[in-house]
């Protein structure tokens, strides 16, 4: 998507409903913005994102993922949030081997208290996309217009 | 009044404080050991460059009365840090032409026998551009 | 294909001044399934409603989406209104087009395309939702508090006295907390321990209310209403059924150097104690690490002297293993410690104190037998100075950002106590505010200044400075006169800034409660369901969710009993239904997942499939719907693909990535 | 043990003494001072500016010096401790003055604040021990009551200088104990001299400095040590008859090596 030209990322933030959908909720009623690059898709756990649904983002056109959860410790789950930290360091090395730079994924913890840093954290994720330009590794041919 | 926006914001810029996060409590006065000495005080030079009133700040005394002690700065509560203020509005004045408040030619009059190189250089450092 | 309508809420201008809800209800119409659209300005008004349920019927809808606040805010609501127009409430998603949308935006066409696409995503997963039967749990009529503070106390009182069983768990010997170490109360000046020992008693005798005191909650399992719970009850070395609290013991003990917790370190203890005179229970406790006994094998003055032979030194650790179906946080706090804050000399004078040590001081059970005097000699004090603020309100690393919110007030009852007790002595505070909103708070606060004489100077206290006379020199600003101040005291309160108490966090995890930076538990809501943790099952109870003063604290100790009781109440509870389900076709038994389920809802079972024609026996997972919570962990471990979870299925999810990337 | 040394300008004039105690103190307690090549002045003070960044090259220059000798850097004064301490942390944490300086330095290797700066004081602390020190003591000051002055550039800012607690240091307190003596503990030793303030406003320093000595006194000092030849400068300008000398003197007399230093 563009306006005037300026290059605008396709973004998808996955947030677990207990700690990082409540701190972007709490980011929204603070009013601390983070670009409209940003969309969020809600989630039980962190643990629930299957390295699929990433894949399927850069298949898709996405610029940039970004995974937020509760910090270590605090999974409303118990420990679901490390198997999604796991998870991700293998599949974000492995995305980084096949040219979806490191820069392009990200896993943060975000607590339901942490208006600011979600806010914070996004605004930097898409800085740092918007550095990156648009990802052209692994785009799917077949879903462009 | 644009100037002295202009210059408020130049004092923001070269101190790299931010005097919004101040919450006017005066704890930097209180523990300023220059206080007596200094016609503006340590937290009304946070609440000029708030009201961006920084020609007041450029003619004041206590330019040169502040000893870069930091106490004000170790034991501000909001991390203000009103002596980078202080220093960034005496930077404003001695980077302009004639702001030095120390000449070459007042030197020697100052000297004695064990004053230590290191007070010429510093004060040298505070006071001239 | 689903019949999709889809409602778009203005919420007042809250949404509609940022984000062209009409725009959408025409972007919206254009997606496959949706055949219904509209706009209102509260969606989840009575009107609101009542325009979905006339949706539903006349246009047969089979899925909603509905374009407004969080589904946090409202998710329960739109269900509940999907469910009385006779749609399956599962049939409801919600586009949070508001804080994640209108909130942070302000360019309207950024705004009004970003909703735009979150509502396409929402579509595009209600597609995909199949209608969902929620399960029932059973219910535990039976209440843990941690904690026997005021907040715990009043809470168990409140759950008790409406008929259903509370144990309260303890750390320390005997319950009271915080209130009890306090002389007096604001606003009224009543006397602490004459309005909270009543209520200790009335706990301790409470049929329905059962004390474990020193001990603590080491393991907790289960969910809500269906809670099991280890508690550690500590070695207390007595035996509590023999104790007839004389206090001989105490008396002989002849280790008696033990700094007393309870008076804050002013006075010492023996070895073996009880915290204070009114301890509920009245029954000692030996300190392994001061008694001799312990530490040297000889001693046992305690055991000969004791008549009932009580004294158990063999006694060992316990561990109580009970079920709840509701559990209260109540833990409380404690002052910070200073030793960021040298400026003030706590550490290097006696008399540079904090407020709670004044406490005791003034205390007629205290240190000082309730005198007011120097602690370094003795001597009455003709000069006090109290500073505010000292470690609240801080940005620096040293202190808290927040405001300890109890100070104003009771730094204002102790310069009036004092000046009242000892016209002679001169009180100074030096504030920032003063912040006394409350019921009769200001009008007391005002008290001091007009009637007692209390000299209240605006402006922080930069150093305090021993002098070699054994006075104090205190070095603050007057703001208002624009002065340096510097005055000689005899003695210096700081009003200490409070954190909740040690251990909350490791509590919090056991109870997977969300806590906040500050170690402050989060409740569910900060407006509509502040005694409530996002966890359900889990309420919260004084000091331990934020600041507050005891009328505060024991309103939100009701609060939260008051919720206890509405869920022991239910014999049922429904349960989520987003659970895990397993494709039998083709799972193939590894276990992976079981290996994962923090719950131990997956078992295995060997049973008779039908693949394609084929019969046979096979292992396959099954999963517990009553003890899933629906985490999800199990479907991304399934190396197969066979477990999904319901509601967020990986179709679901696909589907919402593939409308926001397209 | 060998360490680089950045004397600074005072220890090569007015405070050789100050160098001269502490090189033979050095060697009693096994390491070695190994002073860097053409190293130049730090500039006495800590340039507060966020966008000064000449006046910070040279003590870049001496990190950098001490980075590729692959030593930690000691330094005696306490101002050029301050700055260097101070520049080193804008280097590895302030990535614009970062850049900026690497672009005018046009090292082989950019430099990022590597180097460990030590003072002197750290180095017997951290390295040596007190305990240590304790036990090469051959002239233990028994019965000597002195009071330690700080002042504030080793102290402050506390978060950046992580020398000792900015409000109740203890680090020369110990280190009197160590030679012997008998500490004195005073509200006022982490309060300023007057500093630079004393070339043209010396009552203001004066009276600074009086308020310090009055209380090191009524506390019973009988002298008091510093690590500053500028404190020290303003501290013997009062009216009370109170010495002040380098801890190095001391040091240096305590470990019986004082007359072989100034040789």
């Amino acid at each position: 998507m563009s306006i005037n030209n300026e290059f605008r990322p396709k973004i998808v933030a996955f947030c677990c409903n207990w700690c990082s959908y409540a701190g972007a909720d709490l980011a929204g009623s603070s009013r601390l913005a983070y670009p409209a690059d940003v969309k969020i898709i809600r989630v039980p756990c962190s643990c629930r994102v299957n390295p699929m649904f990433i894949l399927r983002a850069f298949e898709k056109g996405a610029d940039g993922v970004i995974l937020c959860g509760c910090h270590p410790g605090d999974c409303h789950y118990s420990t679901g949030n490390y198997y999604a930290r796991r998870r991700m360091t293998l599949l974000f090395s492995m995305l980084d081997y096949m040219g979806v730079e490191n820069g392009r994924t990200r896993v943060e913890w975000v607590s339901a208290a942490e208006g600011v840093k979600f806010s914070t954290t996004m605004n930097e994720f898409v800085e740092k996309i918007r550095s990156l330009g648009e990802n052209v590794r692994l785009g799917d041919l077949r879903c462009k217009n | 009044m644009s100037h002295q926006n202009n210059q408020a914001e130049m004092i923001k810029e070269i101190s790299g404080v931010n005097p919004y996060k101040c919450m006017k409590c005066g704890k930097c006065t209180a523990t300023c050991p220059a206080f007596d000495e200094m016609d503006i005080k340590p937290h009304q030079f946070v609440s000029y460059v708030q009201s961006g009133n920084v020609q007041a700040l450029a003619e004041s005394k206590s330019l040169w009365k502040c000893l870069s002690c930091f106490a004000c700065v170790e034991r501000c509560p909001r991390d203000v840090q009103p002596g980078r203020i202080i220093d960034a509005a005496r930077q404003i004045v001695v980077r302009q032409r004639g702001g030095n408040y120390l000449t070459a030619d007042e030197i020697p009059a100052l000297l004695d026998e064990e004053l230590p190189q290191q007070l010429l250089v510093s004060a040298y450092r505070r006071y001239k551009r | 294909m689903q019949r999709i309508g889809v409602f778009v809420c203005h919420c007042g201008s809250n949404i509609a001044a940022t984000v062209d809800v009409k725009k959408v209800v025409e972007m919206v119409l254009l997606e496959p399934g949706v055949v219904h659209a509209e706009d209102y300005q509260y969606m989840c008004s009575e009107a609101g409603q009542a325009k979905i349920g006339a949706a539903i019927a006349d246009k047969k809808l089979t899925g909603i989406v509905v374009c407004s606040c969080s589904p946090r805010m409202h998710e329960a609501t739109f269900r509940k209104c999907a469910e009385r127009y006779g749609l399956n409430p599962y049939m409801v998603e919600i586009a949070n087009i508001r804080e994640h949308c209108s909130w942070i935006h302000k360019d309207m066409q950024e705004a009004t395309e970003k909703a735009v696409i979150l509502a396409r995503a929402a579509i595009a997963k209600v597609n995909l939702n199949a209608p969902l039967q929620a399960g029932e749990s059973r219910v535990t009529k039976r209440a843990l508090v941690i904690g026997g503070g005021i907040a715990g106390i009043q809470t168990a009182l409140d759950i008790a006295d409406a008929g259903y069983e509370v144990d309260i768990v303890e750390k320390t010997p005997s319950i009271g907390g915080r209130m009890s170490q306090l002389d007096k109360t604001f606003p009224t000046l009543d006397c602490s321990a004459c309005i909270l020992t009543p209520k200790m008693v009335d706990a301790a005798g409470h049929p329905n209310i059962n004390i474990y005191t020193y001990s603590e909650v080491e393991k907790v399992s289960g969910f809500v209403g269906d809670f099991t719970v280890d508690i550690r009850k500590k070695a207390r070395s007595v035996d509590a059924t023999k104790c007839t609290g004389c206090g001989v013991c105490q008396e002989k003990c002849p280790s008696k150097k033990t700094p007393s917790e309870f008076n804050r370190g002013l006075g010492n203890r023996s070895a073996i104690y009880t915290p204070f005179a009114q301890a509920i229970p009245n029954v000692p406790v030996i300190d392994r690490e001061a008694c001799l006994k312990f530490k040297t094998g000889k001693c046992g003055v305690c055991e000969k002297v004791c008549q009932a032979g009580a004294i158990d030194y063999a006694q060992q650790d316990e561990i109580i293993t009970e079920k709840y179906g509701a559990i209260v946080v109540a833990t409380g706090f404690d002052t910070i410690k200073l030793d960021q804050y040298d400026e003030y000399a706590y550490n290097q004078s006696k008399d540079v104190i904090t407020s709670l040590e004044l406490e005791r001081i003034m205390n007629a059970a205290g240190p000082t037998k309730g005198h007011l005097e120097r602690l370094s000699d003795g001597k009455a004090p003709k000069e006090i100075v109290f500073v505010q603020c000292v470690g609240s309100r801080c940005s620096d690393d040293r202190g808290k950002p927040y405001c300890s919110k109890i100070c104003c007030m009771y730094t204002a009852k102790h310069a009036m106590l004092i000046r009242d007790k000892y016209p002679d002595v001169n009180v100074t505070v030096f504030y920032i505010d003063v912040r006394t909103p409350g019921k009769n708070f200001d009008e007391f606060y005002r008290r001091a200044v007009e009637e007692y004489g209390v000299n209240y100077i605006k402006g922080q206290v930069g150093k305090v400075a021993p002098q070699p006379d054994g006075s104090l020199l205190v070095q603050a600003s007057d703001l208002l006169d624009n002065k340096q101040i510097k005055m000689k005291a005899d003695m210096v309160v700081l009003a200490t800034a409070i954190e909740p108490n040690q251990g909350v966090r490791n509590i919090a995890t056991m109870l997977t409660a969300s806590i906040d930076t500050n170690n402050f538990l989060t409740e569910a809501h900060p407006k509509l369901r502040p005694v409530e943790s996002p966890t359900a099952g889990v309420f919260l109870s004084g000091v331990c969710q934020g600041p507050k003063d005891i009328p505060e604290t024991v309103a939100q100790a009701g609060a939260a009993a008051v919720k206890v009781i509405g869920l022991l109440a239910k014999d049922k509870l429904t349960t989520n239904p987003c659970t895990a389900k397993p494709d039998e076709l083709l799972c193939n038994g590894c276990g992976n997942c079981a290996k994962v389920c923090p719950y131990g809802a997956i078992t295995y079972e060997v049973r008779q499939v039908n693949d394609h024609g084929i019969r046979e026996d096979r292992r396959l997972a099954n999963v517990n719907s009553a003890l899933c919570q629906g985490c999800g962990a199990c479907t991304v471990t399934c190396p197969s693909g066979a477990m999904d979870l319901q509601g967020f299925s990986n179709r679901q999810l696909i589907a919402e990535v593939d409308a926001i990337c397209r | 043990m060998k360490f680089s040394y950045y004397p600074g300008c005072t220890l090569r004039n007015k405070a050789k003494d100050l160098d001269a105690y502490a090189r033979a103190s050095a060697k009693a307690l096994g390491f070695e001072l190994e002073e860097l090549q053409d190293w130049q002045c730090c500039g006495g003070v800590y340039p507060l500016g966020t966008d000064e960044i000449a006046s910070k090259l040279s003590s870049v220059r001496a990190l950098a010096q001490a980075k590729e000798k692959g030593q930690e850097l000691v330094t005696l004064c306490s101002a050029c401790h301050h700055v260097l301490k101070r520049v080193n942390d804008d280097m590895q944490n302030v990535e614009d003055i970062r850049t900026r300086a690497n672009n005018y330095m046009k090292l082989d290797t950019p430099y990022g604040g590597e180097t460990k700066v030590l003072h002197f004081l750290e180095v017997i602390r951290d390295r040596i021990g007190f305990d240590e020190l304790k036990k090469k003591v051959v002239n233990p000051l028994t019965g000597k009551k002195i009071g330690a002055y700080y002042g504030c550039l080793l102290l402050r800012p506390g978060n950046i200088m992580a020398f000792d607690d900015p409000e109740n240091p203890k680090m020369l307190e110990d280190f009197i104990r160590a030679l012997g003596a008998e500490p004195v503990v005073y509200p006022y030793r982490n309060e300023c001299c007057g500093g630079y303030i004393s070339l043209k406003e010396p009552d203001m320093a004066k009276s600074m400095c009086q308020t310090i000595c009055e209380s090191a006194n009524g506390f019973g000092a009988e002298m008091l040590i510093t690590a500053c030849p500028l404190c020290r400068y303003n501290l013997t300008k009062t009216q009370l008859d109170l010495p002040v000398y380098y801890f190095t003197e001391l040091l240096a007399e305590a470990l019986g090596v004082k007359e072989e230093a100034l040789k």
